[in-house]
């Protein structure tokens, strides 16, 4: 048995640990000790990255499983829950992008976070470990128990090192996202209890034959967790609050990591585990990403807090990655997984370079900004940059994710995709307006004439990730041949529910809705 | 597609301004480092130009190389195709579901488009040396308009539409960049994200054509689609519903270039787009990047020819947003806002060429009107120059005497864009007007509406070289002291000058009874668009007499109101306060592009803006929060209720326990 | 002894219901602390009751004795807490009737 | 018959716990119900459990609360009879009364509606608490929770000791 993916997933807690021990002064040594374990984890989850899928590497060192402890079911044998963690085409990309992510935004606290240094990287860590183990898990109540573990460290990250609303924002986020887990959680036992089983493919085998009426509801279980977390309209009121009270670190990873929870829960259990459901609730999916697109960048273009413009943006582009997945056609599901990591990396940049301008000027309103581009002009460059990613300029990584959806959208539902492309030109006007106000015109304001460019250390943050925005707009096949063997499960699935929804259309009198989209 | 024919070095055309632009950023890098302790400091950036203009070299050379093998093939064979990158692949590698592959092409077509880009850009590149010398962003300038080139290669080289809109999208940016290249002004800002935008508005109708065509040809390979159009289009077999879809990807794939090309309704961009240094105005905003959606409709020519419909709406879009571009172009004061328009009403023209099926006649006239236009500009920024940072017309004049060069040139320019007889753009625009009236029907309509706007060019072109160049001298002369650029500027313009009165050898008429050289050497790439319009409506070449009797009335009208245009404006600006004083109205709608761009921002852009104010503090703010917080209120109402019962004191604390598990349990016992 | 095992648990039924009945009509904590014990003890009975129906001579059920031994050791140091509470409770108020505790008043 | 007469004894213990006025009457009622179910052990078979019963209960808990009692001095302070005194109102022990009967009623109906094997031929065995039965099973099957109570027992300790230590003259007026 290979350990690589233990070690993965429990170094940043074994880590999280030993900052606990350290003395209380010691801040250099908790920030390195932090820095160090998740640098170790990005190296190892680069090399699973590059380790997978190609020939001669052994495949169980991409999955643990041992037994864990049993539940009782409707079956006489209990169920047996395993601790089963493991990598396929799905989580890969998810997996790898936490693991890189990580060491950035530890290194960027060395800018923001002063006070409780010991707490907050322990809390980092542990997060870490959650967001890992929720991506990794494949036993159900493995995958709940990681769900929730990840939950809690934010709760304090913003709470506690957040911005002046933070009661109200952390009460909103935790209240919203824990609603949500109890719901799934409901459905996760009435799956434990009926099917006897809690490994996610025995599952994955069993669900997807399930009635239509139960895949239903438990679709409705598990999409209202998912949607809460992703989010989607219209449960994303907590997502500008918790984004705009929250520490720069925290930003970034909830818009990096956390908010792609709900994404990869929608890919594995809505669709894979219960493809007749997700055929059924397609269009009410693509309808409230299509939507969620349009309503995320009206509300973004209406913001003048720099912050906030930014999570309201993320409710747009996570309305994309929503729209593609539900298209369920083999373009709209590959852009989804890849716009998940393109808005992890995009998004992750422009809260960083947020970041950094509020440690220096101390304000977020876009008022207070005005031609900073004349004081700092390589921070203008790395804006500018991340700002045409996000929009989605074709050669960075956001256009492909993009063009994929809008086009495995279209063969789905030509409306829902023209309703989604509106977000192209809306990404455009928000961005370019906050872009323009912000940096351009006439440096007038005298706070602004002293601010001090970005360092070498700042740079160093933000390089690795406009390597990556390059590297996946122009070579996005080194990410799209890895996860598609496993994506093309999922497609086999989807066909068969097909047939099986259409046999029983032919079968009873009264007819059903019939499919408009067809995949080639 | 891959044999042991690809040509790599293709590649080398567009990249060599990619690493060009590199450098130069890399230049301007090293400048910003060295004014971190001297603030004026120049640095590297004295280099860039050279590194620029060398790439420049570079691609026009190999474009030249290029141009040189295609002559050397059989016509119907003259295609080079060069290695490809393979960009998105959806599904097994072997038989992918989704797959976008680009290769760059060179075809007569493109040949022409890189020839144009790289000659013209060139040029361009070495005026803009001189012009922008001292600014403060020299290299940044230059590693921007390396980019531009580069992006603007891609967009005519790419084989697959995807790749084509790489190009389309990047041209954009560096449109947006170069716009609001002084950006500390705050307006060119403005004007930069409102061209960005107005773009993007295109660019979703772009897309959308592309999942039409995706949808109708499983692929987006140019060749590809062409090849099928061409076998697979008959007129008796095709149903209608592909019909439809045919039309439908055309009509939006001609939303994608008006947005591009400046055409109604979306031009409203291009004249703000003058806020930005005048060498990226001639470069982007008249000679290449505004050609590029006369570039797409000529390569797939036969999805427009196949839909009648869609080639109408093309050509009386066309000829509208000429006649708009061309009477705005009248009144206008600032130099480059005559330009601005002048090239919106020559774009229109070019429409209205490609919507008659004369898709040679509109290269030609896309040809024509690099020359003359980048001429034109260059000229003016001459002027500019000349008369520091001055751009009002009303405020020159006489200035032959003091920059005698760029009068001479200029002239040369001013002839070809009104056409006077035998330079370049009398051709290319007779050709046009030609095969408008040839095409019959509504078409004489549009042919004497560009006949109009064709009086009209040659109106405003003269008063704009008498304002400039002739008269009293209207400047303060404490202030300004006109003088004659350096060579570095004006060696270009006369190599344009050049090129704008000769251009027209290229395509002279067939009564000349010399081979229209730009319509042959095109002929394999719109001949399947030609088949399928021969379909719908076979007509014959125009008689000789009509084709005479065209071309003289096209002299005489350029030449008399060239005439009147020069004579009412000699003397000043009279002619102008006399039109304003009397009829203030019309003055004005025509000054505001018959007020379209305030209709926009009244009609279009004030109703978002309030959109989406009500979506943050109505819907948002106010329902949906309001619902959230809401419950949140009322649980904490009944909590306030509940919490009555927490007393502090034990035993009742212990008697509800109590009373639960006794309820619990005996509900347990009896179910 | 041939006494059914139901009659076992019905005795433990009774003195569970009478340590309740105490636990909540006592205002004196240290008599409230007694009907837990009560309570104890009637669970306790329980357990040996049912360890008692489980077992036939070949087969011991020893879960019985084993759990009533952790309820001890439990109610033990249960009872040791409770009094030192008491204790404290006296000293801050000079009573120990639990109405004279109620800070926790919501 | 020995049972229920023991049964009964209990009961009636019982009843003295929660109706004596005194605290010493609860403590000497509860006593007398301890050693009754300490015979009702010893009884259905369960001679270990009925000596820890006496040991641990009767000895160690009992002499605790009596030692409490003496020593804050309480002997004679619980003449007030509190079912019928305010703020106990009678309505709410009548609810306390409704309670207990009713998870007394519970308990009764479980026990009635459990089918719990037929006792063998021959009566349940004589001894199911062998001591070495349960040591090994203490420290064998059990281990872990046996440390955890040991645990429990020293933190008990501990709390004990911090409780009733005496503070400062302000925190003890």
């Amino acid at each position: 048995m290979h350990y690589d993916l233990l070690l993965l997933t429990f170094l940043p807690l074994a880590a999280a640990f030993a900052i606990a021990f350290t003395p209380k002064g010691a801040e250099a040594l908790q920030r390195y000790l932090a820095l160090g374990a998740t640098l170790i984890v990005a190296v190892l989850g680069v090399r699973l990255f590059l380790g997978f899928g190609v020939e001669g590497t052994p495949v169980e060192r991409y999955v643990f499983d041992a037994p864990w402890f049993t539940l009782p079911s409707s079956y006489a044998a209990p169920t047996q829950v395993r601790f089963k963690l493991g990598l396929d085409g799905v989580s890969l990309l998810m997996v790898t992008l936490t693991a890189v992510l990580m060491p950035i935004v530890i290194l960027s606290t060395w800018g923001h976070v002063h006070k409780r240094v010991k707490e907050f990287m322990v809390w980092m860590l542990v997060m870490q470990t959650g967001m890992l183990g929720t991506f990794l898990a494949l036993d159900l109540v493995l995958f709940y128990f990681f769900w929730e573990i990840s939950l809690i460290p934010l709760y304090f990250l913003i709470g506690i090192w957040g911005g002046e609303r933070r009661l109200y924002a952390t009460i909103k986020f935790f209240l919203y996202t824990l609603a949500g887990s109890l719901v799934m959680m409901i459905a996760i036992i009435s799956i434990l209890w009926t099917r006897g089983t809690s490994d996610v493919f025995e599952l994955i085998n069993l669900l997807c034959r399930a009635p239509l009426e139960e895949q239903l509801w438990l679709f409705a279980a598990f999409a209202l967790a998912f949607g809460i977390k992703v989010p989607l309209l219209p449960f994303h009121t907590w997502l500008p609050d918790a984004h705009t009270e929250a520490p720069t670190s925290g930003s970034v990873v909830l818009a990096g990591v956390l908010l792609k929870m709900g994404t990869y829960g929608l890919v594995r259990f809505c669709i894979h585990m219960l493809p007749g459901a997700a055929i059924a609730a397609a269009p009410v999916m693509m309808a409230l990403g299509a939507i969620g697109i349009l309503y995320g960048a009206l509300l973004a273009w209406a913001q003048d807090d720099l912050k906030r413009l930014i999570a309201c943006s993320s409710v747009s582009h996570l309305g994309y990655v929503v729209l593609g997945l539900f298209a369920l056609t083999p373009a709209g599901i590959n852009g989804g997984m890849l716009q998940m990591v393109n808005h992890g990396i995009s998004t992750g940049l422009l809260f960083l370079l947020v970041g950094m301008i509020y440690e220096r000027r101390h304000s977020r309103a876009l008022d207070a900004f005005g031609g900073v581009a004349v004081a700092m002009p390589i921070f203008a460059l790395f804006w500018v940059i991340t700002t045409l990613s996000s929009v989605g300029l074709p050669g960075l990584n956001g256009f492909v994710g993009e063009y994929l959806i809008l086009y495995g959208s279209f063969q789905a539902s030509p409306l829902w995709s023209i309703v989604g492309l509106s977000g192209v030109i809306f990404g455009a006007v928000y961005l370019l307006m906050a872009t323009r106000r912000m940096l351009f015109g006439a440096l007038d304001k005298p706070e602004n004439r002293e601010l001090a460019d970005i360092g070498a250390r700042e740079i160093g943050l933000l390089l690795p990730l406009i390597v990556l925005v390059v590297w996946l707009g122009v070579s996005p096949n080194t990410f799209l041949s890895k996860t598609q063997p496993d994506l093309e499960q999922i497609h086999l699935r989807l066909a068969e529910a097909r047939r099986a929804l259409l046999a029983s259309a032919e079968a009873s009198p009264t007819p059903t809705r019939p499919d408009q989209e067809q995949s080639r | 597609m891959q044999d042991s024919l690809s040509q790599a070095w293709l590649w080398w055309i567009p990249l060599l301004p990619l690493v060009g632009s590199a450098l130069c950023g890399a230049l301007h890098l090293a400048t910003l480092r060295a004014r971190k302790s001297d603030p004026s400091a120049k640095g590297l950036s004295a280099f860039a130009p050279l590194v620029a203009c060398a790439a420049m070299a570079g691609a026009l050379a190999l474009a030249v190389r290029g141009f040189v093998d295609l002559r050397a093939l059989a016509p119907s064979a003259r295609t080079l195709l060069s290695t490809s990158w393979e960009w998105i692949t959806i599904g097994n590698p072997a038989r992918p579901w989704f797959d976008v592959d680009v290769a760059l092409v060179l075809d007569p077509l493109s040949s022409t488009l890189t020839l144009v880009i790289t000659g013209v850009g060139l040029l361009i590149h070495i005026y803009a040396a001189g012009y922008m010398k001292g600014d403060a962003g020299y290299a940044k300038f230059f590693a921007y308009l390396n980019l531009f080139v580069f992006a603007m290669l891609i967009l005519v080289l790419s084989s697959s539409l995807l790749g084509v809109f790489v190009g389309w999208e990047g041209v954009g940016l560096c449109s947006y960049l170069l716009i609001g290249f002084w950006y500390e002004k705050g307006w060119p800002a403005e004007a930069a994200q409102k061209a960005f935008v107005t773009n993007r508005v295109g660019d979703a109708c772009f897309l959308i054509g592309s999942f039409l065509l995706l949808r109708l040809f499983g692929t987006l390979d140019l060749a590809d689609i062409v090849m099928r159009m061409k076998a697979d289009f008959r007129l008796d077999t095709i149903d209608a519903g592909t019909q439809l879809n045919l039309s439908l990807a055309a009509l939006f794939l001609f939303g994608g270039c008006c947005g591009k090309s400046a055409q109604l309704p979306l031009f409203t961009w291009l004249p703000d787009a003058m806020a930005g240094p005048t060498p990226v105005s001639a470069l982007i905003h008249a000679a290449t990047m505004v050609t590029s959606g006369i570039y797409l409709i000529v390569r797939l020519n036969p999805l427009f020819a196949s839909s009648p419909t869609v080639m109408t709406l093309i050509s009386a879009v066309g000829v509208t947003t000429a006649l708009i571009g061309g009477s705005t172009a009248l009144v206008q004061r600032d130099i480059k806002k005559v330009l601005a328009y002048s090239t919106v009403s020559q774009l229109g023209y070019m429409f209205l060429g490609l919507g008659t099926g004369a898709f040679a006649a509109a290269v030609f006239h896309l040809v024509t009107h690099a020359f003359f236009k980048a001429l034109l500009f260059l000229g003016a920024g001459s002027v500019i120059h000349g008369m520091h940072e001055e751009q009002d017309m009303h405020k020159m004049g006489g200035l032959r005497k003091h920059m005698p060069q760029t009068f001479a040139t200029f002239l040369a320019g001013a002839a070809a864009l009104s056409g006077l007889p035998l330079m370049s753009g009398f051709f290319s625009k007779d050709e046009i007007l030609a095969h408008t009236f040839n095409s019959g029907g509504v078409y004489y309509a549009f042919w004497i509406v560009g006949v109009l706007t064709a009086a009209m060019t040659a109106y405003y072109t003269w008063r704009m070289v008498a304002l400039t160049f002739f008269g009293s001298e209207r400047f303060d002369h404490h202030h300004v002291h006109p003088h004659e650029s350096p060579a570095l500027m004006t060696v270009p313009l006369m190599v344009l000058a050049l090129l704008s009165v000769l251009g027209g050898v290229l395509g002279l008429p067939p009564v000349f009874h010399v081979a229209h050289v730009l319509d042959g050497w095109l002929a394999p790439v719109v001949e399947p668009g030609k088949a399928i319009l021969a379909m719908h409506h076979p007509h014959e070449h125009l008689s000789h007499t009509v084709e005479w009797v065209l071309l003289g009335l096209g002299s005489a009208v350029a030449l008399a109101f060239a005439h009147t245009g020069f004579h009412a404006y000699t003397r000043g600006a009279e002619r102008d306060l006399a039109i304003e004083r009397g009829a203030p109205g019309v003055a004005g709608f025509l000054n505001e592009a018959w007020t379209i761009d305030s209709a926009y921002s009244r009609l279009v852009v004030m109703p978002l803006r309030l959109c989406a104010f009500t979506v943050r503090f109505v819907i948002d703010q106010l329902v949906i929060d309001g619902l959230v917080n809401g419950s949140a209120t009322a649980v904490k109402n009944i909590a306030g209720r509940v919490r009555g019962m927490a007393s502090g004191q034990l035993e009742s604390y212990a008697l509800w326990m109590g009373a639960g598990a006794a309820l619990i349990s005996l509900w347990w016992m009896w179910s | 002894m041939n006494v059914p095992s139901e009659h076992l648990f019905f005795l433990s039924a009774g003195l569970f219901a009478l340590g309740v009945l105490g636990f909540l009509v006592r205002r004196n904590v240290i008599v409230a602390l007694m009907c837990v014990e009560l309570m104890l003890n009637a669970a306790n009975l329980a357990f040996l009751a049912a360890s008692r129906s489980h077992s036939s001579p070949g087969a011991l059920d020893l879960q019985g004795p084993v759990f009533s031994i952790f309820v001890i050791t439990v109610a033990a140091a249960e009872a040791a807490v409770g009094l030192a509470l008491v204790i404290a409770l006296y000293r801050l108020k000079q009573s120990v009737e639990t109405d004279s505790a109620s800070e926790m008043k919501g | 018959m020995l049972f229920y007469l023991l049964s009964v004894i209990a009961l009636l213990g019982g009843l003295g716990v929660v109706f004596s006025k005194s605290p010493m009457g609860s403590v000497l009622s509860l006593l007398l119900t301890f050693f009754a179910l300490a015979v009702v052990y010893l009884l259905a078979g369960f001679a270990f459990m009925a000596a820890v019963q006496i040991l641990v209960y009767a000895g160690a808990i009992m002499v605790l609360f009596l030692f409490v009692i003496m020593l804050l001095n309480l002997g004679g302070m619980g003449t007030r009879f509190e079912l019928s005194a305010a703020p106990l109102s009678s309505s709410r022990a009548k609810l306390a009364a409704v309670v207990a009967a009713g998870i007394g009623l519970a308990g009764l109906i479980a026990a009635q509606r459990t089918s719990f094997p037929a006792l063998p031929e021959g009566g349940a065995p004589e001894r199911i608490d062998d001591i070495q039965q349960i040591a090994i099973a203490l420290f064998g099957r059990y281990s872990l929770p046996f440390q955890a109570v040991s645990l429990l027992l020293l933190v008990t300790m501990v709390a004990v000791l911090v409780l009733a230590k005496r503070r400062g003259k302000e925190s003890a007026q």
